[in-house]
């Protein structure tokens, strides 16, 4: 499985995403330039965490329209698997590629803690290793996490199984404690918590680990 | 403006004294303009000169095998091995935070980045010492608030994690708080960056933000003393730019990867000045600078306002001659401003030209060697008498209060709004003894961790010195690291008056003595005085921050009892010692008797004792003694590991006295029973002195069989309780 | 030329920041403030000819989201 | 009764988002824009009778950093 990583200025979840993409798949991600009109053929995408421009004006907004973004979404909208965290998530609502928006923390706080999850989605391409109904650790980082969609969007995620993970307990204020969305496809998902920073027990575990597993399984 | 009339006014606003002011006068062999006047007086304030710390700095042990680079530089560098360097210091912004509490950490933050950055290493964690005065005075919470948020707003954009600390409170800072940062950064040991210029002719190149007008006397700001009216002197206030500096880092590590640097320094307080100061004159070469050049945000700026200008996130290099377009290349790149500002000259001189004209000229051994150095007069702290500290009335509730107040309670509110695992190698997070970061792609760590105990420092400066190196020392050891050498950022009242004087002295005569005794050399530091307000001084504060390494970073220890029916052991004396405690302070709200006393010897054996245990994988769960003695460590242990604990103290102690005495060298371990014995024994061949206290499980902490009985959740609730309630204002 | 550009969160959309406010303020003894709504409000210098549409699709494409967020505009 | 409040940056403060703003344009192909500035924008739902002085103390107490912002207020 071959994979990017995006790299926008102000990207801090990069080389992050890269150890992590490395350590699962033996193969290290290409690197790609916010400026890249093309990039090389590869089988999965990743949008990093950070502070893309800063994260000024709003989170992902000027990396949503950067240069590699168009080529990001054509190949999203052509079935190549795109996984966006944190901030990575922020980008993907701002394209439009995923629905919703995120929005600063209810407690204004930002917030850098493990949290529990619950999956919800199991049949997905990012988390086929997992079993619905339980429980993983996986750590948060952000400040706008606060997941906002009106509710007939909330009710239609529900529905066909696009919420993929939920927090066990409220951590951002976010609708209906989601912290992780997949689009109508199932190829694109966003999500708030950070697996690729419990790769290895030394980090506090290996629960985020698994989703690239899971991408890694169906990808080969 | 090379018209302003020099008044005695003028010269006084600029934080100069009239000798000062002759030495001037003489150095140039006329009158200065004002620019001039500007660069001197900003070099020559307390906070670049050093003129009041600098003949008693030169008697800190700053050598060993393993030092690259010690003081003297942006920052201290040691060999961490294999090829590897870390390169380290701490800096003060307490000035500016007390006035802006957002923006002045944040920028502090930046600052302690950029020292450490420009030497060439790779941040990877920063540290925070902050010391605030009294929950109950009416600005502690506001500033609580805005310090935590901008050194968080900074650190978590550019994404270098802040992994630890420690947070005070005491009245004596009500006017002045302390916000000390620390930045560690990884390096090649044999491409570290220097900054002394050379090569007449080579470019003078500005890279980063453009200047503004911000903090203009910031320097002299940090050094004067404060009165009630200093908040009117707000715009001095500069904002910082996170983004910028994220984008600074990687702009210059691309750089630092070809050949095209020959020096290079960022711009700190003084701005310019100092960077182009320093760099010419470590170069023993002058500088010609370009003022037009300057990128510049503000319109119609002057000649003074860009020199003394503290716009942030700005550096300074001279490169290798022909080496200006590739380097432009990259900071384009990355969207920062790149300008050639000037070239190196063999005058010896600062030679500032404007607009055609040239509208500074001073030789740079005038504002070098010429800074005043003074050697004020000290009277040493007088000795306290002994005193016996008696038992608290409830025994129970002494815990309670201590544990569940401002001093020992869980600092989780702070950490968990800084990104403290970016970078994915942070294996030990805020809340341990040491933070503990593995140096990527290795199997070594290192472990940061700054402490100081401004009680102790405070009644006794010489053993308050020495107790502060001892404990970051014994920090890193209690995580199973090896200490190699330290930061400081040594913060002071008024060193004019000779009391205040007596406490920096006696602080760095201690802590050189433990240096010296602990091989653990100081490699960089900052000195802030001047924290007073009103003429009420702080207590006396060096904050040391240790740096240690762990060759196998799998044998390391942590705090959290894990599980059921370990063997709990104390290592090291317990004295009658309660002497400025903060079981005194706290609960008997008195501040009297001898502090703690570091026997260096028992200090270093005990602890090369404790970590070789950790090393050689027979020991995982380690705490020291510090602040609330053995009482606030087994709290510590058995909250974060969810596990309770039975033990018996004898009666060689009054009971209070075992829990809350201060005495030092001492750490609590929890052993596998089957290795216990086997420990111990060791522990006693080594010369330690070792006691068996009980073991752990259940839901409460047992002492003495229900002498004392504190169950789990109460404890918890308390520890975790007091800083979230603090700050929604709900005690 | 000059744009002065408001955008405040849809009707409907929880406003964290604005609900901060009424809380703090209320908080600090300030009675009667009902609701506090937090938007952001942006300046643009022009170059002299832009058009509103233009600003308009600035407005559309990056300054807001209209997920989330209306926009107003008036040009000086 | 409603108050409008402006938010603004100090002259010659870093508007390190106006900046970024004023960037992104440019790199989206909007000519034209020759600086940007981003400030605050509040809207307060009053209590009739609230005055304007209780609002200007809101606004330096709690809703402008005076140290590095300015603030204006319309009462309707
Ligand atoms: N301002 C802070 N930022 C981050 N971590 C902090 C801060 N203050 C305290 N901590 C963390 O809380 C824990 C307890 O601090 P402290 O009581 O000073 O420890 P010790 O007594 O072992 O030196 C440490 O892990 C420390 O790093
Ligand atoms: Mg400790």
């Amino acid at each position: 499985m071959k994979s990017a990583v995006i790299v926008f200025p102000g990207s801090n979840c990069d080389r992050d995403m890269a150890v992590a993409l490395e350590k699962v798949t033996g193969k290290k991600p290409e690197m790609v330039w916010h400026q890249s009109a093309d990039f090389e053929k590869v089988d999965f995408i990743a949008l990093p965490g950070g502070f893309s421009y800063g994260d000024y004006l709003r989170c992902g907004a000027m990396s949503a329209r950067s240069t590699v973004m168009k080529e990001v979404i054509k190949r999203a909208e052509a079935g190549v698997p795109v996984l966006g965290v944190c901030n990575g998530f922020q980008v993907l609502t701002e394209t439009g590629l995923l629905p919703g928006a995120l929005m600063r923390n209810a407690s204004l706080h930002f917030v850098c803690r493990d949290v529990e999850l619950e999956v919800v989605n199991d049949a997905s391409l990012f988390t086929n290793g997992y079993t619905a109904g339980s429980n993983i650790t996986i750590p948060v980082a952000h400040h706008d996490g606060n997941y906002y969609a009106d509710k007939e969007t909330l009710d239609a995620l529900e529905g066909e199984g696009q919420v993929a993970f939920r927090y066990a307990e409220d951590i951002n204020g976010a609708q209906r404690r989601i912290a992780g969305v997949l689009n109508k496809k199932g190829n694109v998902l966003g999500m708030m918590p950070h697996p690729e920073r419990m790769i290895e027990p030394a980090l506090g575990g290996s629960d985020g680990r698994i989703l690239f597993e899971s991408v890694m399984n169906r990808l080969g | 403006m090379t018209d302003t009339k020099i008044t005695p006014e003028i010269v006084r606003d600029h934080g100069l004294t009239p000798k000062e002011y002759d030495l001037i006068l003489k150095g140039l062999g006329r009158e200065p303009n004002l620019t001039e006047l500007g660069i001197y007086s900003v070099m020559w304030s307390e906070h670049c000169s050093y003129k009041s710390s600098k003949i008693h700095l030169k008697k800190l042990p700053t050598k060993a095998p393993w030092v690259i680079c010690g003081p003297g530089e942006n920052a201290g560098v040691i060999d961490i091995g294999d090829g590897q360097a870390a390169i380290f210091k701490m800096e003060s912004h307490n000035h500016p935070s007390f006035i802006e509490p957002y923006q002045g950490a944040a920028t502090g933050v930046g600052g302690i980045l950029r020292d450490v950055f420009t030497m060439g290493a790779r941040p990877v964690a920063n540290m925070n010492a902050l010391r605030f005065g009294e929950p109950d005075h009416p600005k502690t919470r506001h500033l609580v608030a805005g310090v935590v948020s901008g050194i968080g707003g900074y650190g978590n954009c550019v994404g270098v994690p802040t992994v630890g600390g420690e947070t005070n409170f005491d009245p004596s800072y009500n006017g002045n708080i302390l916000v000390n940062a620390m930045t560690v950064g990884l390096a090649d040991a044999e491409k570290i960056f220097y900054s002394a210029a050379a090569g007449v002719g080579n470019p003078v190149v500005y890279v980063g933000s453009k200047t503004g007008r911000d903090g203009i006397h910031g320097a002299t700001m940090a050094s004067a003393e404060f009165t009630d009216d200093s908040e009117e002197k707000r715009p001095t206030v500069q904002v910082g730019d996170p983004f910028t500096e994220k984008l600074l880092i990687e702009a210059c590590l691309e750089l630092m990867a070809t050949d095209a640097i020959v020096a290079i320094q960022d711009m700190g307080a003084a701005g310019l000045t100092s960077s182009s100061v320093e760099m010419a004159s470590k170069g023993g070469v002058g500088f010609e600078l370009i003022l037009d050049n300057v990128p510049q945000r503000e319109e119609n700026m002057l000649p003074y306002e860009m020199m003394l200008s503290e716009s942030q996130e700005r550096m300074l290099m001279v490169l290798k001659p022909g080496r200006e377009e590739m380097a432009k290349a990259i900071f384009e790149k990355w969207e920062l401003d790149f300008a050639v500002i000037g070239h190196i000259t063999d005058t010896g001189n600062l030679t500032l030209k404007f607009k055609g004209e040239t509208v500074g000229d001073i030789p740079l051994n005038t504002l070098v060697d010429d800074a005043p150095e003074y050697d004020r007069p000290h009277t040493a702290t007088p000795k306290r008498k002994a005193v016996d500290v008696e038992a608290p009335k409830d025994l129970k509730k002494a815990v309670m209060d201590l544990i569940g107040g401002p001093n020992l309670c869980s600092r989780r509110w702070i950490w968990s709004q800084y990104d403290h695992m970016v970078m994915g190698d942070t294996i030990q997070r805020p809340g341990g003894d040491a933070a503990v970061v593995r140096v990527h792609g290795t199997e070594k760590a290192l472990a940061i961790s700054t402490d100081v105990t401004p009680r102790y420092c405070y009644a006794d400066p010489v053993e308050g010195g020495k107790q502060a190196v001892a404990e970051t020392w014994r920090n890193i050891t209690a995580t199973g690291g090896l200490p190699l050498a330290i930061t400081n950022c040594l913060n002071f009242g008024n060193p004019e008056r000779p009391e205040i004087m007596g406490q920096i002295v006696g602080c760095l005569e201690g802590m050189a003595e433990a240096c010296v005794a602990l091989d653990y050399p100081i490699v960089s530091g900052n000195v802030s005085l001047y924290n007073e307000t009103n003429g009420k001084g702080i207590l006396p504060t060096p904050a040391i921050g240790g740096v240690g390494i762990l060759k196998q970073s799998k044998h390391m220890a942590t705090v959290p009892f894990k599980g059921d029916g370990q063997v709990i052991m104390l290592f090291g004396e317990t004295k009658n010692e309660l002497g400025a405690s903060l079981y005194q302070r706290e609960i008997l709200k008195k501040d009297e008797g001898l502090p703690p006393v570091v026997d260096l010897a028992v200090e270093r054996r005990n602890g090369d004792f404790v970590r070789a245990l950790i090393e050689n994988g027979q020991l995982t769960t380690v705490h020291d003694l510090s602040d609330g003695g053995l009482i606030a460590a087994l709290a510590d242990m058995a909250i974060s590991g969810k596990t309770g604990a039975t033990i018996t103290l004898d009666d060689s102690l009054p009971l209070h006295v075992h829990l809350f005495s201060e005495s030092q060298s001492r750490y609590l371990i929890a052993a596998e029973p089957d290795e216990a014995e086997t420990i111990r024994q060791e522990a006693r061949d080594a010369g330690l002195a070792v006691a068996v206290l009980g073991t752990t499980g259940g839901d409460s902490i047992t002492v003495n069989g229900g002498a004392l009985d504190l169950p789990l959740a109460a404890l918890t609730a308390a520890h975790e309780g007091w800083f979230p309630a603090f700050m929604k204002n709900e005690l | 030329m000059k744009a002065r550009i408001h955008v405040t969160l849809k009707n409907g959309v929880l406003d964290p920041q604005g609900k901060a406010i009424e809380h703090a303020l209320g908080n600090m003894g300030f009675d009667g403030v009902e609701a506090a709504r937090q938007g952001k409000y942006i300046e643009l210098d022009l170059a002299a000819g832009t058009t509103k549409e233009a600003v308009d699709e600035m407005c559309r494409k990056l300054l807001a989201n209209t997920v989330i967020e209306n926009y107003s505009i008036e040009l000086e």
